[in-house]
């Protein structure tokens, strides 16, 4: 889809096609329906919806979320409606505003991820499914096979085998090394993998020396961790040849536009959206601005064209 | 409509050492918001503090019948509470909405008794004039630690509302908790009564006894932490029984208190 | 040693007694004789000199560092004067400071680090050292060792054999379980592990598409990480008996306590120190003040004193 | 001594869009500082923008013999700049020095050439006052992109220091850079000229040249990227061939430039 301008903005994550590479966070937008009157959600290249498990889950008691320097911790917990009353109640809306709409879900057990791929396959106005495996805040999450790479391999080969939905493992940074859980989710089989959940932290209440959140550790999202969430996606970019989607305190169009050329062909934007729900229009705005005056025809020539060679030879020169 | 509005402080007035009322140049918002809506507030530069802050809307600012903007009541007790204390006339704020659930006005003759503990004084000024304007008898019943922290109590007796008022040191009215006088005056009250509240939680949950303990109902405004005010983030929860506006109750569960509130019936939310 | 009012700050990490827990980070406070002029250096717990080894180096070309949210990227390259020079020129006016010395060592082999801490076993006026296993910014720096357990068991054993001298071996946070490491040191025969050093981190400028480091990535520092390390600094202390020194992102006497009542026995202040050189007063002013209104006698009492019950109460109830 | 203050805006001046003089009430450190050293400025509250920046003090100011604070020229390049760009009287900006080797003065009858760039000019001012205390015969050439971005002009010849002018678009004095005039006259000069030049790198090379091409020496205050300013960091490194102050030669290497310089003599930096 070309912009006025003649512009390309649109990306390709495995047989999908996006308008352009702008997705509102898992778990950071509803279920999309709530930012309805801030944003039109067909304007974005995807919505990816909060992390839903079969059934409807409460989560953790409050406090929830606690701010941080440049970031936040949250322990929701998944509260979440299920995948079925989604289905019937937010997925008619959601297509009613032409959504481009990215599941993530989350399972206890392999059996339940395939249960929900199935699911989620026979019902209108999906595009894609993200697979959460790196949630960090609740036990029996996906996390267990978010930290280990044949858990990884297992669960998208198993996922892809029962659903023609591009499929996108969204792998922890809580790891080692980030890149061999891309190559992992590319042997399985991924369409493309998205990076990073939230770094597995916590704060405490010195006065009263009682964590601050009930769960007592929680993800840390955010500016903060922008500068950890680009490496990783740069590690990735360069392990695996199926696209990237990347996220971590992405808040303006610069920081967007450091993820593509880091090697993201598609970012997602959580925390941002709390400050600025009408974030999406400037962030667009700012990469039509930016690769206008950069003469790139299409966003996706940026992808992972960051140039580190100048800097080696500074180096060896010394 | 939902806005954001950059918008320039107007003036600031502190009340004392904690609280300040601040005025905002945000008409659009302001003549949108109903009574007991709220507003998310963004104040200084860059990332620390990143998230904004929830603010009832205290005042709608009209001049020659035009909105000029709206004020915010705000107790100093953290980051973004400073900046609102220490802000000067010129100084951008950012202000979202308005966003929640309103109070439920009702109708003459039944009366409205309005109990607000502390800075839970806010949603009441648009509140109390929107029951004037339907005719409504109007009570504020307010209490405080001491009464230095009492204020505007002549903005409301001039419109004609009735105070009746408590301390925690007895410096000003009953030495005791607001919902003292409240049971004392509902005890003896025979005509209809809703109570609407706001406050500490803990007065809430009591005020919320109360009323029941009367056989009125009640809506009371509740304060979550909240990270978006949107329903975003599910932060915000608070436990309650039956779903806002149904009859259908079940089990006790979360809901985002942002959208679902922040004005909930008494009876309908949980107490933990 | 007690303050006036009676409250003992000191804290014992292995056989060596500290007046107070706090220590300048590694790499941030130069030699320590560069801040004589801001700080009385006896009035610290500790001093961590800038990392060793046994060469002279001359590091990374600039840019070494860039600012990020809250946080700040280095990749220095371990320029330093050596191990030689460093007991030459450095520590004799170190110790006419009346300094508690901790050097920080690296090597590129487990024979270097052996031999630093031979030579380092002899030189007089040096209280404790610090093994850098976790310098994210150059290949051949211990992170080899501090991202294997058997790597940081081995390193830990071969030094301990040859130093009478406490041995602190500091972990990287880039590990999938950063407790498991902690553990690994123990086993060893480590008297304490210090933790974090700095997130694998890199910035871009997106108009010139280059990294904004010359060596392309760096350790992310500051209080962005704080939440992160403060979970890291909780989970060690549930690992092991020996003391865990926690650092990362302390700005303040709220920060400090923050870490020890999350486990830390000592803690290390490295990027505030930039922000504010005066900052070591202000902070042992602030710990002080809180032990005195929260009556505890000794802050070693204070130490690991988080409180998850009640959460968990509340958890449970729900 | 070393000092950290809280430093009161005594007024902040805008020169131009980019350019402007803030006066800090920092009175302790602009007493004990030396033509060429600098401050570390920490603008805004919290952790975002979370480092101190450099700033060469431009002028001490007094009044009735008495010292009152310091002047910073400023430009606008970044988040501290524009921080200090927009502050108004009354704001707090922290300020820590002084730091840095200063320049070696010279006496007569030596002559003293002062070669400023852009925002290069700010350790001039101070420097060229400390000159002529001394006696010494001072020259500021001062080069800029347009002649609108060259200012105090005034302040320089009312006190007895020639101009030597340069513009980009040749809008004042030569079109040209700096380094061709004063090539020129350096040509032409026979008594001894010390140079003194700040600026971006690119000129402070050239300037080297030209120096070393007419045997003259120079002493050049360089722009790193610092984080602390103390010597702490290691992040504003510069390859020199030799010790400052010593006559050994070694290989090129890196030393602090916020301790070792910020003034280096032009002849012992290696330019790559
Ligand atoms: C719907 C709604 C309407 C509100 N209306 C008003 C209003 O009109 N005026 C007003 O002054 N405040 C109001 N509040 C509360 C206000 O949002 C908080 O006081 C504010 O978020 C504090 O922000 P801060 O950055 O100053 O404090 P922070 O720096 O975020 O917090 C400082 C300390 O205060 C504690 N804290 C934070 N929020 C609260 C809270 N709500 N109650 C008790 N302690 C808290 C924190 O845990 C922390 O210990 C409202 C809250 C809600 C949910
Ligand atoms: C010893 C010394 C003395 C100095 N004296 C002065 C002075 O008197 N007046 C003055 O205006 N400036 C002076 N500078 C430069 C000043 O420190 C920088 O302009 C300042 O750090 C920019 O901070 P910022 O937060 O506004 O920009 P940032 O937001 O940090 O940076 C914005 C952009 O500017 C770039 N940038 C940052 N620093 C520099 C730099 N030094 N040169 C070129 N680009 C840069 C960054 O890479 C970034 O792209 C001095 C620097 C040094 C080392
Ligand atoms: C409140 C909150 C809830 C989240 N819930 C989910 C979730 O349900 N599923 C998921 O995959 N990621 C979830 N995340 C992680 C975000 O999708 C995203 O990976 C992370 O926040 C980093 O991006 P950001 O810095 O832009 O927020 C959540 C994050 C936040 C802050
Ligand atoms: C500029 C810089 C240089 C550092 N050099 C070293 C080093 O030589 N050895 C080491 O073990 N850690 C080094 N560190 C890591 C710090 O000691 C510390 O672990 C880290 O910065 C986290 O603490 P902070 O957030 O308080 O800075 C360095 C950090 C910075 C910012
Ligand atoms: S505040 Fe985010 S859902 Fe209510
Ligand atoms: S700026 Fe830190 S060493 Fe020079």
């Amino acid at each position: 889809m070309k912009t006025l301008s003649g512009t390309d903005l649109s990306v390709q994550i495995g047989a999908l096609r996006l308008k352009n590479p702008l997705i509102a966070a898992s778990g950071c937008f509803g279920y999309g329906v709530e930012y309805a009157e801030a944003v039109d959600l067909s304007t974005l290249g995807g919505v990816a919806v909060k992390g839903l498990f079969l059934k409807e889950r409460e989560g953790h008691p409050p406090e929830r979320i606690v701010e941080t320097p440049s970031g936040m911790l949250n322990a929701i917990g998944l509260q979440g409606i299920g995948v079925h009353r989604f289905i019937r109640e937010k997925l008619p809306e959601l297509r009613q505003l032409r959504a481009t709409v990215i599941v993530n879900i989350c399972g206890s057990t392999l059996d339940e991820y395939v249960e929900l791929a199935r699911i989620l396959s026979d019902a209108e106005g999906v595009a894609a499914l993200e697979l959460n495996i790196s949630c960090p805040n609740i036990k029996e999450g996906g996390i267990t096979f978010g930290c280990s790479l044949h858990g990884t391999f297992d669960v998208v080969s198993a996922v892809k085998k029962v659903t023609p939905l591009p499929v996108i493992p969204k792998l922890t940074p809580n790891v080692t090394d980030v890149a061999s859980f891309a190559r992992a989710s590319e042997e399985a089989g991924a369409d493309a993998v998205s990076l990073v959940n939230t770094f597995l932290a916590m704060a405490i209440d010195v006065e009263t020396r009682r964590p601050k959140l009930s769960n007592i550790v929680g993800g840390l999202s955010g500016p903060a961790i922008r500068p950890i969430a680009v490496r990783m996606v740069y590690e990735c970019r360069r392990a695996v040849k199926i696209p990237v989607i990347g996220m971590g305190g992405i808040a303006s169009a610069r920081d967007m536009l450091e993820f593509i050329i880091a090697g993201a062909t598609a970012v997602q934007v959580g925390t941002a959206n709390f400050v600025d729900p009408f974030i999406w229009g400037k962030l667009l705005a700012g990469v039509t601005d930016y690769v206008r005056r950069h003469n790139i025809a299409r966003i996706s020539d940026l992808v992972g064209t960051i140039d580190t060679t100048s800097r080696e030879k500074q180096w060896i020169s010394s | 409509m939902l806005r954001d509005v950059e918008a320039r402080v107007i003036r600031n007035t502190r009340l004392s050492r904690d609280y300040n009322v601040i005025a905002l140049a945000a008409p659009e918002i302001a003549e949108a918001t109903q009574p007991g809506q709220f507003v998310m507030v963004k104040s200084g530069r860059g990332g620390d503090p990143l998230l904004r802050r929830p603010f009832s809307v205290f005042e709608v600012l009209r001049s020659n019948n035009r909105v000029e903007g709206l004020t915010l009541l705000s107790k100093r007790v953290g980051v973004t509470t400073k900046i609102l204390y220490d802000a000067v006339e010129g100084d951008t704020i950012s202000c979202l909405g308005p966003l929640g659930r309103p109070f439920d006005l009702v109708d003459p003759p039944t009366e409205a008794w309005m109990v607000a503990g502390g800075v839970g004084l806010a949603p009441f000024a648009t509140l109390g004039d929107a029951l004037l304007a339907h005719g409504v008898k109007t009570t504020l019943f307010y209490g405080a630690r001491t009464g230095g922290e009492l204020f505007y109590l002549d903005w409301f007796t001039s419109r004609g509302i009735r105070l009746v008022l408590a301390t925690e040191d007895g410096s000003i009215g009953d030495k005791a908790r607001i919902t003292i006088p409240l049971d004392r005056e509902l005890q003896e009250a025979d005509g209809e009564v809703v109570i609407y509240a706001c406050g500490p939680e803990p007065m809430l949950e009591a005020v919320a006894h109360v009323a029941a303990k009367h056989k009125r109902t009640s809506q009371v405004s509740v304060e979550r932490t909240m990270g978006c005010g949107m329903g975003g983030c599910y932060s915000c929860v608070i436990q309650v029984r039956s779903e806002a506006g149904s009859e259908r109750t079940r089990p006790a569960h979360y809901v985002r208190s942002c959208i679902a509130g922040p004005v909930f019936k008494g009876e309908d939310l949980v107490w933990d």
